[in-house]
């Protein structure tokens, strides 16, 4: 059984489809960034198994964008997780932000 | 004078229906200033010279060779579209001619009456202003070199009529009759335009030249159709049939609107037309059997209907109506110089009974029902013996001018072999000698049932007032206001006045005989319907008329006597009839009438008597239907479809609009992650999309 | 034969800490279980010869920022159990269809050949010289010289961004609807 | 053939008012009378030139005069063509006349004179470029601007519901306009596609011939669609009443007047000639359309309990007329429905301006409120009299001439068409007579005997309507002469284009014919008429 | 080790701009992190703020010439593309960055909004990003400058911090944003996968020279492609954030995003499909028509409903992406100029709009439509510009907003795109409703005595007049003579 880019691309598919799933079923809006982190994760592994059925070194490359995109997207989002709880105590709810609606 | 000489004089017609025109225009915007007597005297003035005009172009006719007689003129283009061109133009031939005189020479007298009798009226000068107009446009009707222009002349007689029937516009009954009037007529004009349009699509003119030349050549089917339609511009207009329902009503104007329009001069520009369009009619043969049979059904129908009219005026019009039935069975059997001749006889004797009528309301206070009256001669000798005469001639008593008319009529019937026709215009012969006879000795002999001694109840109000309040509401009355037909349940009925018993008015004083102004015209016109039969006596010498329209009607086949002992045996035979009638009618009113006790006439006739008297119920069925289910349907049209359906569907679509985007407005939760559910669709979607790209 | 041994194992606990995260109640849990994804992934990645990205996965990723994670999640105070019941009709079986649909169309489309691209576009993975440092090193500077110049804007802006929110204020809030934020 | 004055005539019929109005922007609020007599000095001049467009127009041309030509934006295709035919001289001429009118009779608004006035201006240079624009797009452009000063119009000095109307006229007319954008963008391109050639120009448009039939039929019902409801055409009337009721008076007369004409141009301008086959398709449609449209507005209209929304019903069964005539396609049709066009604002027009002398005494619409008006004002009672009777057609007035025409072009092309229309002309004099008797007979109440007559001022606003109405019934000539060689023209397009034949009781006889003819009336003359035929009467 | 010869060549006209505008906000957060609290620096950063932009513009005008001169051209590895394209989008990019910069000035100190230095700094990063991905030639540089682009807004939508709305709209944004880019990351992945390569000439290349026999994984990365950028442009169904985030933003922040943002990611997806996927033209033309589809539709319709100014503005911007997209479908060079010109109209009619409703809003931060009753009679200027702009954005002749359409649906033509250009004028007229009912509400309002209070209608400060008589004066303008803009357009073409 030869190992080849499809094992680890249905992975990541999958591994994206948990990701999705999960953002859309949690609440908790700190759980939701990591499942965006889990996202992003399969998308990693897609450009690497990629880069090495295509023999191309820049699917390797790419990931490092994603992994500084990624880790700006977290200061940035958790900068504001934080402002709401400045402003309020109480749980991270994602569907308790709702004023703003119709 | 020269022909070339007379054809000059005759390009000069155009100044008959001018004058009055003039007048119009004068009076309507100056009337008020001129004021009372003045601008009657005007408007009477004007048309007088207008008659004179017309007996110059009489004259200059006559002195043109028989066969070239007829002159156009054209003032200027009207119309000129496509391959239609129409001009401003007056036709002066024999039958023209003829009317004009008619017109101008009748009118005159009647404007001179009206002078008296709307004197007083504040409105004065804005009747004679009306008053002139309806004589320029009778005048252009009769003159016009076309279709067209006839049309011009129709229309402006029937808006004249809608104006003086309405002309005292604050009395309810007088605004709807003349409404009721105009639309009627405008049901009837329906048919002229229609025969217009075919004529343009057949002939591609509307010049009665056109006609004269091409008639003859057209399909019969389309001459059928155009004479048909023709036909049914003349029912309107000269209240056969079917249309007959605004004349009755149309007395509601002042008396000398009645005497002039509904009586003289426009009710017969039907006649007009028939006799104008005769080439059609020739050409369609079926047409003229259709106007024959109708003329004949409508004089016997109107007769029955006015022998128990209660109101003076209302037995007049009937008979009007019934009169006119005879000239359309002279005209519809091919004798047309005979329906000239009585038209001509008509106007007179016609005008006379209205005048005269006229003069008795206007010497009683407005009493109208000749149940009321009675015993008037006394009082109204002049108008009395003018009545009586009037009545003499309509009736056919000879050698009175009526009897010569409808002699001719009926003869030529019978000669032309329609023995129908013959037949039924004979019974009403019968029948106007009983209503004329009722009406005559009701209102000028008998008892005098006006004088407060007499009356039994003493009921103060005054007739207007019973007339404004509970008279029963005309035709169009209850398609407007329905609700205010409602009011007087009891007396919703059409517009004929029938039914109710005698129950005396209270009248001040004695009855007044009519002013100079008023009895000298009745008295001309009386004269007039003694010897008018002599413009046309049955003596092949003496039928000045028949020969000088002759060129008019030439080639025409028209009924004439196969013998003179025929001609004899008809005329007694008319005598006979005519003698019936009277004495009937002498035997059941010469005594006048008990007032306490209903119309002996209608007791005698029984059933038939209440169907006569509501007018064969014709009435009340177009009301019923108008009032009824066409104007639900009209409330359904504008109250539901117009505005549930097509409006609705408007509406309803900017509804849905509405309700789509409130509903799509509550997707918007507020709750991000179902946002991201919306994300997650469109990517399933766009997939989709795309496997059915690959896969397929 | 033994990657793939390796492959299954290790893809199979990535995916079961996947399941982990989404399902684990408390969130410090589902923070540690992500980084047993990452950890399971950098050794993916080491047997798909990306040897650096292996290492800067566990660095970058299990190192920096899930713990900032935690320690936002620390810091907030929100590392009690939450209760994972759906108030949202329909949310959760919805969610986990379309994911499971979006998840079939994927496999559908790509399944039977994943990569169809052109060979070695921008550079072999293992030809040239140096390793596969040098070589991914080479063509960030080189081939991605630009983007890579556009993310130091990026996080630039992402520093003064992440400063001033977090900044307290000192300014009062205003009340502009009925306290439930 | 081309006239050309050396002036640019067309473009100051345009420029004149909206100039106007921004001069009237100027003015000081607070002087209303300032921003009045700019706005009636604008209007005046407006009409000076329309007059004088008018004398310098050359009867007997069919073709465009005036043409003024320069490119707008290339890049689309689209130019500023402006010219004038037969079709919309008289369209220019009586918006000129109109508007002057309609400010003159707003003199009773009181409040943002300055506002009110603007919007009238613009509202008038924007028909003013409907009518003149040969360039599709420059049409739209005006067709559609035309909208907002009249929304504003309507929003801002109607009546009560006057939102809802104002936004239903905005919405519902611009939907169709919709469509007759698409259509035409789409015609440009495939015009483009055929030719290589981008533009909008009618002249070059109507000229090219490579149209399939079903695009055809497809880019006619897109014209249709903004042009039926504009006019309106049963049934897309329902805007009109509402709008009617709701409007100030002088925007009622110029929405009577000149508004619903649009539509009507519309087909005959740009319809007839760019999709002559489709026209002739959808003929016998429209003129079904048109001729429910007759009788159904005016059984409507009797219905109406409201004087304004009684004449606005009038106003769908006079527009069947008018488009009943155009799509007779005949000479008589097309020479009618022009002329109705000339003819229906004035008399619609003065009966608005009468309804809205009433309005402003009595402060209702309700007809049943009145009753004896004759008494207390009869002038104003003349006035509405003389009206209404041109607009029911008496011949005489010019209503009666259109119709007749109109009619009688439908006629000869489609018979039974013809005769319902008829029945139409019966039924018009049934709703104004029951409305006259109802406003006007009678005794008037106490509140109605307290109307005062008319003033000078509002006879002046009137008059000139009713006469010219009534000249150009008697004497109806120098409109037809102006319109007719354009209808030719038109007529002409079809016949070479389709293979279409005008019914030969609209074809003009050849000379020689005419000459026959002549002979044939001559030998009547002196003969009298031909020998008797056979089948005579028993 | 040899790294250095093998760096790319640099045109450094090509990034100038992008450096222009990232050196003013460095050299703002600089003054900003010396000079602490002292009053000027925010002026100070205004300023050089505005230096910046009109740098950036003048290397525009640099790069317009040398494309009009010596043809579009490839630079940084073909990383960066320059071409009137390009520069068309920059010059609209910092139209409204300069319009948010104006209208920021007076009204982050109106609110009391703080740390108003970093604002101007982040609005400018904010900027560059855009440049850069109006100029990206590469999927890897797409999706870097969409974050950088992105960030500043998250940040910026959550400026006010003390208001919940403004948190609420920041953490919307940013939440579904990552998601939203992680979907497009995946779809860069499949791409690459695919074609083998990022770089949009390189996947043209590829595909012209190679006839691919599975191109399933092409297929689904070019649809989420169009998930991720259908979120930036806010198209159906990927728009639901945008009434949400428009509402609680700062009015001036809306006013970029609503102008600035679309624009690039219009930008982003033309570039994308023209270029990289040109090849595939018929199979992303259904679904682009798709997305146009429901795009007007769900827009024009459920603005009918709204209450609030801002959000029925927001969804007023979704049916104008609906309209960008019928250009975008016709696939056309005129559907991609129309594009341009409505994209350029747009910037300013909404941008107009958004500073009307900066000035009108209340203090609560609602901008309920009732407001503005009877603003006709009380700041009838006022009142007469926000209908200028509302029906600019209907479409109304004669002003700029007609034009904008009739280039779009006389693109949708020339494709034979006639269902959508059907589609196209209906849903104008739809629009056309809620529009006028603003109008309505303003003048038709007027005379009733309303016991709504009157909104807070403070002075409209001096940089505000300047955006709005901008604004009205180019809606006009273009409305009247559009053919310099319409001849900008034609020259701005893509580079392939």
């Amino acid at each position: 059984m030869k190992l080849t880019d499809t094992y680890f691309l249905t992975f990541a598919a999958m591994l994206f489809t948990i990701g999705a799933v999960g953002f859309l079923v949690r609440r908790n809006v700190l759980v939701m960034f990591m499942c965006v982190e889990l996202m992003l994760n399969a998308v990693n592994v897609t450009f690497v198994a990629f880069s090495k059925s295509l023999n191309d070194i820049s699917g390797q490359a790419i990931v490092f964008f994603v992994l500084v995109v990624a880790a700006a997207e977290v200061a940035v989002g958790l900068a504001i997780i934080v402002a709401i709880f400045r402003r309020r105590r109480g749980g991270a709810t994602a569907d308790d932000i709702d004023l703003l609606r119709g | 004078m020269s022909a070339i000489d007379a054809n000059d004089l005759l390009n000069t017609i155009w100044i008959v229906p001018a004058l009055p025109l003039l007048g119009a225009i004068v009076l309507l915007f100056g009337g008020r200033r001129i004021g009372d007597p003045r601008s009657g005297w005007i408007a009477t003035g004007l048309l007088f010279a207008a008659f004179i005009w017309s007996v110059v172009m009489f004259a200059a006719l006559l002195n043109l060779p028989e066969e070239s007689r007829h002159n156009t003129v054209n003032l200027f283009t009207w119309l000129e579209a496509g391959a239609l061109k129409v001009d401003l133009g007056f036709l002066a031939d024999p039958l023209s001619i003829i009317w004009i005189l008619l017109v101008t020479g009748v009118g005159s007298l009647i404007h001179l009456y009206a002078i008296g009798y709307m004197h007083t009226d504040p409105n004065f000068g804005r009747f004679f202003a009306y008053f002139n107009l309806f004589a320029a446009s009778m005048l252009v009707l009769v003159l016009a070199s076309s279709f067209l222009v006839t049309f011009l002349g129709w229309e402006g007689v029937g808006l004249c009529s809608y104006l003086l029937v309405g002309f005292w516009s604050e009395r309810r009954r007088a605004s709807t009759a003349s409404v009721k009037a105009f639309v009627t007529n405008r049901v009837g004009d329906f048919g002229f335009m229609l025969a217009m349009f075919f004529i343009v699509g057949a002939l591609g003119s509307l010049d009665y030249a056109a006609m004269s030349s091409k008639a003859a050549g057209m399909a019969q089917s389309t001459a059928t159709a155009i004479a048909l339609l023709l036909f049914l511009a003349c029912i309107g207009k000269s209240a056969q049939i079917g249309l007959h329902i605004w004349l009755p009503d149309a007395m509601e104007g002042p008396t000398p609107v009645s005497a002039l329009i509904h009586a003289a001069t426009m009710v017969t520009a039907g006649v007009f037309l028939v006799c104008r369009a005769a080439p059609f009619f020739e050409r369609s043969g079926d047409a003229m059997t259709v106007v024959a049979v109708f003329g004949a059904i409508t004089a016997l129908l109107a007769g029955t209907v006015a022998l128990v009219q209660p109101d003076i005026k209302r037995v007049l019009a009937y008979s009007t109506i019934s009169q006119l039935g005879y000239m359309f069975v002279a005209a519809g059997v091919g004798a047309y110089s005979a329906a000239v001749f009585f038209v001509l006889v008509h106007a007179f004797y016609k005008a006379t009974l209205f005048l005269g009528a006229g003069t008795v309301i206007h010497g009683t206070d407005d009493e109208q029902d000749i149940r009321h009256l009675g015993g008037l001669r006394k009082y109204l000798p002049f108008t009395g013996v003018a009545f009586i005469i009037a009545w003499m001639s309509i009736s056919g008593v000879p050698p009175l001018a009526g009897f010569w008319a409808k002699d001719a009529v009926l003869a030529s019937a019978f000669y032309a072999g329609n023995y129908f026709v013959y037949a039924v215009g004979l019974s009403a012969v019968a029948l106007t000698a009983m209503y004329m006879g009722r009406e005559t000795l009701l209102v000028f002999f008998g008892n005098e049932r006006f004088h407060p001694a007499v009356s039994a109840a003493g009921a103060t109000a005054s007739t207007t007032q019973v007339l404004e309040t509970t008279a029963p509401e005309p035709l169009v009355a209850v398609v407007t206001e329905p609700q205010r037909a409602h009011e007087h349940d009891a007396t919703a009925s059409p517009t004929v006045d029938f039914g109710t018993d005698p129950s005396p008015e209270h009248l001040s004083g004695n009855p007044q005989e009519g002013t100079r102004v008023m009895i000298v015209p009745v008295l001309i016109l009386a004269t007039f319907a003694i010897f008018a039969g002599l413009l046309d006596l049955p003596f092949t010498k003496l039928e000045f008329l028949n020969a000088f329209l002759e060129p008019v009607f030439a080639g025409f086949y028209t009924p004439e006597p196969t013998s003179f002992v025929s001609a004899l045996i008809l005329d007694v035979v008319a005598v006979l009839v005519v003698g019936i009638g009277i004495w009937i009618a002498y035997k059941t009113y010469g005594k006048g009438l008990d007032s306490t006790k209903p119309d002996p006439i209608t007791k005698r006739l029984g059933r038939l008597g209440r169907l006569f008297g509501n007018a064969w119920y014709y009435d009340k069925f177009v009301s019923a239907a108008v009032g009824g289910p066409i104007r639900k349907a009209s409330q359904w049209l504008s109250d539901v479809f117009d505005l549930k359906v097509i409006d609705g569907a408007v509406n309803g679509v900017a509804h849905l609009v509405v309700v789509a985007a409130r509903n799509m407005r509550r997707i918007q939760t507020g709750l991000v992650r179902q946002y991201a559910i919306g994300i997650v669709l469109g990517t399933v979607l766009l997939l989709l999309y795309a496997l059915a790209l690959v896969g397929g | 034969m033994s990657e793939v041994v390796i492959f299954f194992i290790m893809a199979s606990i990535a995916l079961c800490a996947a399941l982990g995260v989404v399902l684990a109640r408390n969130p410090v849990h589902s923070a540690l279980l992500l980084v047993t994804v990452l950890i399971s992934i950098a050794v993916l990645f080491i047997i798909q010869d990306a040897q650096l990205l292996a290492a800067v996965q566990v660095i970058v990723y299990a190192g920096a920022i899930v713990v900032l994670f935690l320690f936002v999640i620390m810091l907030l105070g929100v590392d009690e159990e939450e209760s994972l019941a759906e108030p949202v009709t329909a949310q959760r079986p919805v969610a986990i269809v379309l994911g499971l649909v979006v998840l079939a169309e994927v496999l559908f489309l790509a399944g039977h050949q994943w990569a169809t691209g052109a060979q070695q576009s921008r550079g072999s993975l293992q030809a040239g010289d140096g390793g596969n440092v040098e070589r991914v090193a080479r063509s960030l500077f080189t081939d991605f010289l630009w983007p890579f110049e556009v993310t130091a804007v990026l996080l630039v802006a992402a520093v003064i961004g992440s400063v001033v929110l977090a900044r307290r204020s000192n300014k009062p809030t205003i009340d502009d609807e009925v306290e439930t934020l | 053939m081309m006239s050309d004055l050396g002036f640019p005539i067309l473009t100051a019929l345009i420029a004149t008012p909206i100039v106007g109005a921004l001069a009237v922007l100027c003015t000081p609020s607070k002087r209303p009378e300032i921003s009045r007599a700019v706005a009636i000095l604008t209007a005046a001049a407006t009409l000076g030139f329309a007059l004088w467009l008018l004398a310098e127009f050359e009867a007997g041309v069919g073709g465009f005069q005036f043409v003024e030509e320069a490119r707008w934006f290339d890049a689309l295709g689209v130019g500023y063509i402006v010219g004038v035919d037969g079709f919309s001289i008289f369209m220019v001429v009586i918006t000129a006349l109109l508007f002057p009118i309609g400010m003159v009779a707003s003199a009773n608004i009181g409040r943002r004179v300055k506002e009110y006035m603007f919007w009238f201006l613009l509202l008038e240079g924007a028909i003013m470029g409907i009518f003149l624009s040969l360039d599709l797009i420059a049409f739209f452009v005006f067709w559609e601007a035309m909208l907002v000063p009249m929304y504003f119009l309507i929003s801002g000095w109607g009546s009560a519901k006057r939102a809802y109307a104002s936004m239903k006229f905005f919405i519902y007319t611009a939907l169709g306009s919709a469509f007759l954008l698409a259509a035409i963008v789409a015609l440009g391109f495939l015009h483009q596609a055929d030719t290589g050639l981008l533009t909008f120009d009618y002249r070059v448009l109507a000229e090219w011939d490579g149209l399939a039939g079903g695009t055809e039929k497809w880019l006619f019902l897109g014209f249709m669609a903004a042009f039926a409801i504009k006019a309106p055409l049963f049934p897309f009337h329902t805007w009109l009443p509402d709008v009617h009721t709701e409007a100030p008076t002088a925007g009622s007369v110029v929405l009577a007047g000149v508004i619903l004409k649009m539509g009507a141009y519309g087909f005959l301008r740009f319809s007839f000639e760019l999709f002559p086959s489709a026209s002739v398709y959808f003929a016998p449609l429209i003129m079904t359309m048109a001729v429910i449209g007759i009788v159904y507005g005016s059984i409507v209209a009797a219905m109406q309990r409201d004087a304004k929304r009684l004449i606005a019903f009038s106003s769908v069964a006079h527009m069947g007329f008018i488009l009943l005539g155009i799509f007779s396609i005949t000479v008589f049709g097309l020479d009618g429905a022009a002329f109705s066009m000339v003819s229906h604002p004035l008399t619609t027009g003065s009966l608005f301006l009468v309804i809205g002398m009433l309005y402003e005494r009595r402060h209702t619409r309700d007809i049943d409120a009145f009753g004896g008006i004759w008494r207390s004002a009869p002038i104003l009672t003349t006035l509405f009299m003389i009206a209404m009777f041109a607009g029911i057609g008496l011949p005489g007035f010019s209503g009666f001439i259109g119709e007749f025409l109109s009619i009688l072009g439908a006629f000869i092309a489609h018979r039974w068409w013809g005769v319902v229309a008829t029945i139409g002309v019966v039924l018009g004099a049934v709703y104004m007579l029951w409305m006259f008797q109802r406003v006007f007979t009678g005794v008037p109440n106490e509140e109605n005997a307290k109307v005062k007559d008319v003033n000078l001022r509002e006879i002046a606003v009137v008059a000139p309507l009713l006469l010219i109405s009534l000249f150009i019934g008697i004497h109806p000539s120098p409109v037809l002469d102006r319109i007719e060689p354009t209808a030719r023209r038109v007529i002409n397009n079809f016949e070479q284009k389709t293979d279409y034949g005008q019914p030969d009781a609209d074809r003009v006889p050849s000379p020689s014919e005419i000459a026959e003819e002549k002979e044939k009336i001559e030998q009547y003359d002196t003969e009298g008429p031909s020998s008797p035929h056979e089948d005579v009467p028993k | 080790m040899n790294l250095a010869a093998q760096t790319p060549s640099i045109d450094w006209l090509a990034i100038a701009p992008v450096i222009a505008l990232v050196i003013a906000a460095l050299v703002i957060i600089l003054l900003r992190s010396i000079v602490r609290h002292a009053r000027w620096v925010y002026g100070a950063s205004i300023g050089i703020g505005f230096a910046g932009l009109v740098a950036a513009a003048l290397f525009l005008t640099c790069q317009w010439s040398e494309v009009s001169d010596s043809g579009p051209f490839l630079t940084l590895d073909d990383m960066v593309a320059i071409d009137g394209f390009a520069v068309f989008i920059g010059v609209i990019v910092l139209i409204a960055a300069s319009l948010a910069l104006l209208l920021s000035s007076k009204y982050l100190a109106r609110q009391g909004i703080e740390s108003r230095p970093e604002y101007v700094a982040l609005l400018l990063l904010s900027a560059a990003g855009m440049l850069v991905m109006s100029t990206a030639n590469d999927l890897i540089v797409v999706f870097v400058a969409l974050e950088t682009l992105s960030i500043p807004l998250y940040v910026m939508a959550a400026y006010d911090r003390r208001r919940a709305r403004s948190l609420e709209a920041g953490m919307k944004y940013f939440v579904l944003g990552a998601f939203a880019s992680a979907i497009f990351l995946y779809g860069i992945a499949l791409v690459y996968g695919g074609t083998g390569t990022t770089s949009l000439s390189g996947i043209a290349d590829f595909l012209a020279s190679v006839t691919l026999l599975s191109e399933g994984t092409l297929i689904a990365g070019i649809m989420l492609l169009l998930v991720g950028l259908g979120f930036k442009i806010a198209a159906v169904p990927f728009h639901m954030w945008t009434p949400d985030v428009y509402d609680g933003s700062p009015t001036p922040v809306t006013a970029f995003m609503a102008s600035a943002t679309k624009a690039v990611g219009f930008a982003a997806l033309i570039r994308i499909l023209f270029t990289g996927l040109d090849l595939y033209r018929d199979d992303w033309r259904p679904a682009i028509w798709a997305l146009a589809v429901l795009t007007l539709v769900v827009g024009s319709v459920v603005a009918i409903a709204q209450t609030d100014m801002k959000r029925m503005l927001a969804y007023s911007s979704i049916s104008h992406a609906g309209y960008v997209l019928i250009g975008v479908e016709a696939g056309t060079r005129e559907g991609l100029q129309s594009a341009l010109v409505y994209l350029l109209v747009y910037a300013f009619m909404t941008v107009g709009s958004f500073a009307i409703v900066a000035v009108i809003g209340r203090r609560d931060d609602k901008h309920l439509i009732e407001d503005y009753r009877g603003l006709g009679r009380d700041r009838p200027v006022l009142a007469s510009l926000l209908a200028l702009f509302l029906l600019a954005q209907a479409g109304i002749p004669p002003t700029g907003g007609f034009i904008a359409k009739l280039g779009i649906f006389a693109a949708a033509a020339d494709a034979h795109s006639y269902s959508l250009l059907i589609i196209g004028v209906v849903a104008s007229v739809v629009g056309a409703v809620f529009y006028l009912r603003v109008i309505l509400v303003m003048f038709a309002g007027a005379d009733e005595e309303s016991d709504i209070p009157a909104a807070d209608h403070s002075r409209v400060d001096g940089p505000t007049t300047a955006v709005l008589a901008l604004c009205a004066a180019f809606t006009i303008w273009f409305g009247v003579l559009p053919t310099i803009v319409l001849e900008f357009a034609t020259k701005a073409q893509l580079i392939f």
